[in-house]
């Protein structure tokens, strides 16, 4: 995913460039569907924009602050940070450096600096119609979430699912497990064990947003263990046959947009991307449905509902309450 | 040579020896341990090694059975010149050997322990049934009484050592070494242990007996080596020798045994041990009703054999393990409550018998292990500071005074020889002037020269008025030191006499009874 | 929720399989008086070079056979530092972790151009057994588990009647129990030491291989998440013996099966996270206990130093 | 030859092997790199650059403190032979304690940051001290008590940030930002290179100090060589295990305290122990073999690689891993130093027999 040091840049043209971008990951890149489509996005942006973008990849809290000081030295047009876990970075080094652009996607620092500019996202709008497709779908009324760990921010693909379920069918219960233990994010064979659990519990819909753990979640959906949902992008392909849907956020295009506009000289200002703005949303609320091998093409009666309570969630006649809002 | 037949038994007639070792050198680092010795083991016999601690006695067997490459020599076995380049070809080339610390496997039977590496079984099954019989049989043959199916670590010390012997001679060995089989064995022990290696010899084997103690010597050999660092010092043939002319060749003079000044015991108790009870547990004897006294000037001795509880008591006095009822105390005050440090500061000293396991470290210096118990104390210590310096001097001091052969005070305990790293922890125990002085077993496996620079050591301390409590099997240590001698059996106290009439045969009599009392051991 | 059913019991297997092989290992290294710590790493590399062959092969089996290849030479660093040259085991150990722990990552991104996981469609995995469809009990526990799950039992079960029942296995008993005394009866304990080693690496490449192709099929940056220290506690726990390796591996299997679903039923996440080691640690407590009381009677000198790490691979002192 | 002589030799040859492991691994890592296709010289340089260019020193600094700190946490247990394995959980218990204290105590500087710091000095004792009675009274080794105990108390950590501390209103599990008075003050020029060094610095003199001047080191050392020689001797052995052991947890509750109460002055989730403080430090401490006054050379190393590396993967692209092989290599080619000893025993003992 790291495109390399500075000559090997991410635009096609090769050699001079005209400007520059640095990403920072919070974490490795590989196998995070949500840092993998930021790093599209990055690199669609940069070849319309015939940037040279290189990738920082962190491993651990401690080592995103030296890699935003470190792209700070190399003075890029804009350094963005992919996910709230560089807030604190981006509180604190923009005020240092007032003539740097940062673009944060995914959270913003309070306060916010002015040359920061945020995009951030309501999942739990997304999640929750997720949870009316399950309430819809499960047989068993019994569904369930695996999850890489008990946080309120991870919390938004655990709570507005069982919440949209319980919406169109009361009866229905969800279970939230949490993959945890030493490498939450990247223990598939926990994130199996725990599928397994609520298969042999028998929730027949499940939601994967344990990242390099959903491995395992959907091994089991895919040996008929239940059907399971996807994460940021579209997972259908990931136990072809099993999976419903996606929950979905265009991060890609937050980033892209922002991006553009920041370079076009319109920085600052926080953007919030929700149903409304198109920023989240499911696979089966996007044109190609039909062609994306999700199972809810084959319920058209399904897609409409949702449609509908989509419609609520704008109106504001349908809150969905912010676990992370805490 | 090569006419002759090799089961001839009669050296006189010229058949090769059944191991010979031709100008044998071996050295350890600047150490030459082994210094182009010859030794010729005629098959049949049983061939003494003596020698002063560090003499090389250990290594030069150790030679004999692989254990260690010569430097220069070579070994013949039946007149063949046989190159041994582990035990495996030792064992191969008809020899055995028991060492002084047995290396039996604690866990296992007496029968896996015999067979080890040499089992009985089909396609690499072990059949145990098959090797407990072999065993039984074996063990008959020359009236051994062992039960196969026990667990080694729950036998007495005696049985054990037959154990080692059974391993040796199930391999065939027709040399048997035995390196200080008797610095362990109660009497009775012993005197079993010269039976069967006298069958053995009677039966064609040739034994090679390393020993210090000359009336075992006398009792039980045919032929002595007396080595003296590192080289033979005499060949003696034992019918034509006396005890005189052995320790002679050993130590370079005669014995001069320390004098027993019996008779001038102030009337001062510094030990009371009152009505001491402890109980029984596996690995452990039990205690009944002990009461000791010792006084200012008084070496009370205990004899008795292993196990009937001398070690309990003396832990007991120690703090070192817990009593059921009773009461320790050191010049009228009581000890109950009071940890060993305590104890120790109210003067107590002690020199254990376990020395290399508990009386000291083998991995520190020679002055680390001196420092023990006087690091808190000026002159080492002051202010909380622990001056390295005054450790080093104080080692010098004392490492000079009691002749300790080292090559310094910075080199590792673990590098000196068994004779010398015992002084080392009896420099340090008396150097506490501790009113009482316990000792355990002070002169096993030193030599006869050692043992009675030790004795007098120990005599002197009596007589600047410390009062001393001697655990020991042997009787003659007793005698020479004590001044009542205490007989301990199953847990107490059956005996106390006079030093005056403790004679060989009462004393044996004695602890002889206790011969057929139950081991606690055995229970477990 | 039922907390113990066939599934229940399924699961566990499956999830203990890994560890039992790295388990397995380690205590056969124990009989021989070797303390392998370095079972995380191993592993580690096990399950990484599974994959990568997989992948390249097109062949889930060659990977399991270079899992077992490569992991057996990677241990002979343990063998090699630790035995021939007699370094001290647990600091080899700390580096091979670490090794495995760099090496895996590193290669990762420059043979497998992936960080983090790797996980294309189309790597190939191991076949669940379909043998036993339809035979009741064993259908149902070992039904959707690979080939290399009954394997491990039947290992365990073999590796006891060898050690407890052959003549090799008597002498690998004495070698850890006493080594002196085994070499002075002609055993050459350092090769006693280097095959335990070298087979305790070929497990592990056995339990890396299920891990990553049998478990799951995957590979992750550090997907042992400490597989290899439940190990390393299992074969204290059970005294070096295989059959309760088996035991403690299964304990500990449940603990955190029990977990996930007490976690079903609203308990925080960390706590069911910590269960697994605070139950192992009240057995290793409960069983060292006793030994420790044994000894404190029989030699309270002796008993100071019964929980020194030289006195753990000596399995006679923890009967 | 003179006994000094014989005296430095030794000496000479234990500084030596420490030296001969880097410049193995050293050399282990530019093949590595040439394997990647990547300059070893630019390598380095980038690695060395990533650790200790003016831009990057500060943080490197920090990363220093923690490491330094952690060998302690190794290193004095390592004295009476037990190896504590747990440092993660005493880092991140001594850092939680040090928040909580922070975030609850009312206090001017002078008085909260000496609060804080024995706070999580006292968090790592506490935890580490568990592991001292299951030693000596149920006979659980350190080693594996000190494992075990680590991810129960990290994982508590872990919940407490995450719910009754976590700063409301944000999506990273962590403590609201520690009030001023809490801020270890750091020095001009810098955000990072704060008192903390300075703390653990003289830790690490008073470690030594203890360990060759004192009654009590003398003891330690004691005790780690014969438990049972020590028992007879009249030490307290459970009660050295426990002080060696509350000594080591101390030195990395210390260092848990100093990273929350230096930038960005918060507990965080995973950021005391992802950065893998913990094994460096035991591989600092390994690499100064029982020399407590070794540790700041051993620990800056250690650093050079943990930090470096990053560096290196951001500047020549080199994943960042080859800095774990390059500090796996260091310790392996430590272990076997036995090896140099050996032979430097041997020629030793033929000069000497030739002369004999
Ligand atoms: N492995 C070794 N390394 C170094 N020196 C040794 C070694 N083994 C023996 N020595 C030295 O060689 C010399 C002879 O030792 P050896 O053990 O043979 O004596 P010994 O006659 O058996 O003494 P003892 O009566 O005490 O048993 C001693 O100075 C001893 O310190
Ligand atoms: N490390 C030690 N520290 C103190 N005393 C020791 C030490 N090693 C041996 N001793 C004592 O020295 C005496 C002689 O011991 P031993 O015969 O075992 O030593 P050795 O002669 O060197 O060994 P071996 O007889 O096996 O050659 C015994 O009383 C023993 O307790
Ligand atoms: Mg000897
Ligand atoms: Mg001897």
């Amino acid at each position: 995913a790291d495109t390399g040091s500075g000559d090997s840049g991410g635009n096609a043209a090769g050699g001079e460039t005209a400007g520059s971008m640095i990403v920072i990951t919070p974490n490795p890149v590989g196998g995070n569907n949500f840092l993998e489509l930021a790093v599209e996005g990055a690199e669609a942006v940069a070849a319309e924009q015939d940037l040279d973008v290189r990738v920082f990849e962190s491993s651990d809290p401690t080592s995103i602050q030296q890699n935003v000081e470190a792209a700070v030295r190399e003075k890029p047009d804009v350094v963005v940070g992919l996910s709230f876990s560089l807030q604190d970075a981006f509180a604190t080094v923009p005020v240092d450096n007032p003539d740097q652009q940062f673009l944060l996607v995914d959270g913003c620092p309070a306060p916010q600096p002015e040359n920061v500019t945020c995009a951030a996202f309501r999942e739990h709008e997304a999640t929750y119609l997720a949870g009316v497709e399950a309430g819809l779908l499960s047989r068993s009324k019994k569904i369930g979430v695996v999850a890489a760990l008990d946080t309120p921010f991870i919390r938004r693909w655990v709570d507005p699912f069982a919440a949209g379920a319980a919406s169109v069918d009361a009866t229905v219960t969800s279970t939230a497990l949490f993959v945890g233990g030493d490498n939450p994010f990247g223990d598939p064979a926990r994130g199996r064990a725990q599928a397994q659990v609520l298969a042999d519990g028998g929730a027949d819909q499940v939601l994967a947003a344990a990242s390099g753990s959903n491995v395992g979640a959907f091994e089991v959906a895919a040996s008929g263990g239940f059907q399971a949902y996807g994460v940021d992008v579209n997972e259908c392909e990931s136990a072809p046959g099993q999976v419903v849907d996606n929950v979905l956020k265009h991060v890609d295009v937050a980033l892209a947009s922002a991006v553009t506009e920041i370079l076009a000289g319109n920085a600052g200002g926080a953007k919030v991307y929700g149903l409304a703005e198109d920023g989240v949303g499911l696979t089966a609320l996007e044109d190609d449905v039909a062609s994306s091998g999700c199972l809810i093409a084959d319920h058209p009666d399904v897609i409409e509902q949702v449609q509908q309570v989509r419609q609520q969630i704008i109106d504001g006649t349908v809150t969905v309450d912010d676990p992370a809002a805490g | 040579m090569t006419d002759r037949l090799p089961d001839v038994a009669d050296p006189a007639a010229g058949a090769p020896p059944a191991a010979e070792l031709r100008g044998i050198t071996k050295r350890f680092g600047p150490v030459v341990a082994v210094d182009g010795v010859d030794l010729v083991l005629e098959r049949g016999t049983v061939h003494a090694v003596v020698g002063e601690n560090g003499a090389g006695k250990s290594t030069l067997m150790s030679v004999l059975y692989g254990l260690h490459r010569p430097d220069a020599g070579t070994v013949l076995r039946a007149g063949r010149e046989v190159r041994l380049r582990s035990p495996l070809d030792a064992i191969a080339a008809g020899l055995g050997m028991v060492h002084q610390h047995f290396r039996l496997f604690g866990s296992l039977s007496v029968a896996e322990n015999v067979v080890y590496r040499a089992e009985p079984g089909r396609r690499g099954i072990f059949d145990r049934r098959a090797a407990e019989q072999r065993v039984a049989e074996l063990s008959d043959r020359i009236g051994l009484d062992v039960d196969p199916t026990a667990r080694v670590d729950t036998l007495p010390l005696g049985v054990r050592q037959r154990v080692e012997i059974l391993k040796a001679l199930h391999r065939e060995a027709e040399v048997l070494i035995l390196d200080e089989p008797t610095a362990v064995l109660t009497p009775g022990e012993v005197d079993s242990l010269i039976a069967v290696v006298r069958t053995l010899a009677a039966q064609g084997t040739t034994v090679a007996l390393v020993t210090h103690k000359v009336q075992e010597v006398l009792a039980a050999t045919d032929r002595v080596t007396v080595l003296r660092d590192g080289a033979v010092t005499a060949r003696l043939t034992t019918a034509r020798t006396t005890a005189g002319e052995i320790v002679e060749a050993m130590i370079g003079r005669g014995l001069q045994p320390a004098v027993n000044p019996r008779g001038t015991v102030s009337s001062d108790p510094v030990l009371e041990v009152r009505d001491l009870r402890m109980a029984a547990a596996p690995g452990a004897a039990r205690v009944r009703d002990v009461s000791i006294t010792v006084r200012a000037g008084q070496v009370i001795g205990v004899a008795g054999v292993s196990g009937n509880g001398q070690r309990e008591v003396v832990e007991a006095v120690l703090g070192l393990r817990p009593v059921q009822s009773g009461s320790v105390r050191l010049h009228g005050r009581d000890l109950a409550g009071l940890g060993v440090r305590e104890r120790r500061a109210l003067g107590i000293a002690y020199v254990p018998e376990d020395r290399p396991g508990m009386g000291s470290a083998a991995t520190l210096s020679v002055a680390d292990n001196l420092a023990l118990g006087h690091h808190r104390s000026p002159p080492l210590a002051g202010r909380g500071r622990l001056s390295p310096r005054a450790v080093r001097s104080q080692a010098t001091e004392l490492v000079r005074r009691l002749g300790v052969r080292t090559a310094g005070v910075s080199a590792p305990l673990g590098s000196l020889s068994g004779g010398n790293a015992q002084k080392v922890v009896l420099a340090r125990e008396l150097h506490h002037e501790a009113p009482l002085l316990v000792v355990e077993q002070p002169t096993q496996g030193v030599d006869v020269g050692a043992g009675e620079e030790i004795h007098r050591l120990l005599l002197d301390h009596r007589a600047r008025g410390g009062a001393v409590l001697l655990v020991s099997y042997e009787i003659s240590e007793l005698r020479a030191l004590a001044d009542r001698v205490l007989v301990m059996l199953d847990g107490a106290v059956t005996a106390d006499l006079d030093a005056a009439d403790a004679t060989e045969e009462v004393l044996g009599a004695a602890m002889a009874s206790a011969r057929s009392a139950p081991r606690p051991e055995e229970g477990a | 929720m039922d907390v113990v059913n066939l599934a229940f019991v399924a699961a566990v297997l499956g999830s203990s399989a890994p560890v039992l092989y790295a388990a397995l290992g380690g205590a056969l290294c124990g009989r021989a008086g070797l303390f392998n710590m370095a079972l995380e790493g191993q592993l580690l590399w096990g399950a990484f070079s599974a994959v990568t062959v997989s992948w390249w092969t097109g062949s889930a089996w060659a990977g399991v056979v270079a899992a077992v290849v490569t992991t057996t030479v990677f241990s002979g660093v343990l063998a090699l530092g630790a035995v021939t040259w007699r370094a001290d085991p647990i600091i080899v150990a700390v580096g091979m972790n670490l090794l495995a722990l760099g090496l895996t990552g590193f290669l990762l991104r420059e043979l497998l151009d992936a960080t983090g996981t790797f996980a294309p469609a189309g790597l190939p995995g191991l076949p669940d057994l379909d043998l036993l469809d339809g035979v009741p009990v064993l259908g149902a526990l070992l039904g959707g588990q690979t080939l290399l799950v009954p394997l491990a039992l039947l290992l365990a079960v073999a590796a006891s009647l060898w050690v407890n029942r052959t003549s090799v296995g008597l002498r690998l008993r004495g070698v850890g129990e006493h080594p002196e005394a085994a070499t002075s009866l002609g055993v050459v304990v350092p090769r006693y030491q280097r095959a335990t080693v070298l087979l305790a690496g070929a497990l592990c490449g056995l339990g890396g291989a299920q891990l990553s192709l049998g478990d799951v099929t995957a590979f992750t940056e550090n997907m042992t998440s400490g597989r290899g220290w439940v190990a390393v506690a299992a074969v204290m726990l059970a005294a070096n013996r295989p059959l309760l390796v088996l035991g403690a591996c299964l304990l500990f299997g449940a603990a955190e099966a029990w977990g996930f679903r007490l976690q079903g039923l609203g308990m925080p996440q960390q706590l069911t996270d910590a269960a697994p080691y605070l139950v192992t640690l009240v057995v290793l407590v409960a069983s060292r206990l006793r030994v420790r009381r044994r000894l404190d009677e029989a030699d309270p000198v002796a008993a100071v130093s019964a929980a020194h790490p030289e006195a753990v691979v000596h399995p006679e002192e923890t009967r | 030859m003179s006994d000094l002589a014989g005296r430095l030799r030794p000496a000479a040859t234990s500084a030596l092997v420490p030296l001969g492991a880097v410049v193995v691994a050293i050399l282990v890592g530019a093949g590595v790199m040439a394997a990647a296709g990547v300059d070893p010289l630019r390598g380095y340089d980038a690695m060395v650059r990533g650790a200790l260019s003016v831009s990057n020193i500060d943080f490197a600094v920090a990363s220093f403190t923690a490491i330094l700190a952690m060998s302690l946490a190794f290193a004095l247990p390592a004295r009476m032979g037990e190896y504590n394995l747990g440092g993660d959980g005493q880092l991140a218990l001594g850092g939680i304690a040090a928040a909580v204290i922070a975030l609850h105590l009312p206090a001017p500087a002078a008085l909260l940051l000496p609060v804080c710091l024995l706070a999580g000095a006292l968090g790592g004792a506490a935890l580490a001290s568990v592991a001292a009675p299951l030693s000596t009274r149920a006979a659980v080794p350190v080693i594996i008590s000190t494992l075990l105990l680590s991810a129960p108390a990290v994982a508590l950590t872990s919940y407490l940030v995450r719910f009754p501390l976590a700063e409301s209103g944000s999506s990273v599990p962590q403590t609201p930002r520690l009030p001023d008075a809490a801020h270890l003050p750091s020095f001009p020029g810098t955000s990072y290179t704060n008192a903390g060094l300075v703390v653990v610095l003289l830790v690490l003199l008073l470690a030594v100090h203890v360990d060759a001047r004192t009654p009590v080191g003398y003891e330690i050392r004691v005790a780690g060589a014969n438990r049972g020689f020590a028992a007879y001797g009249g030490l307290s052995v459970p009660r050295l295990t426990l002080g060696t052991l509350a000594a080591g947890g101390a030195a990395a509750g210390l260092a848990g305290a100093i990273i929350v109460m230096s930038q960005p002055f918060r507990f965080i989730d995973d950021a005391l122990t992802a950065p893998g403080y913990t094994f460096a430090g035991i591989a600092a401490a390994l690499l100064a073999g029982g020399r407590p006054a070794l540790l700041p050379v051993t620990a800056a190393l250690f650093t050079i690689l943990t930090v470096g590396s990053a560096g290196m993967e951001r500047d020549v692209d080199v994943p960042r891993q080859l800095g774990q092989v390059l500090q796996a290599v260091v310790i392996l080619v430590l272990a076997l130093r036995v090896l140099a000893s050996r032979w430097t025993a041997r020629r030793a003992a033929d000069a000497a027999g030739r002369k004999g």
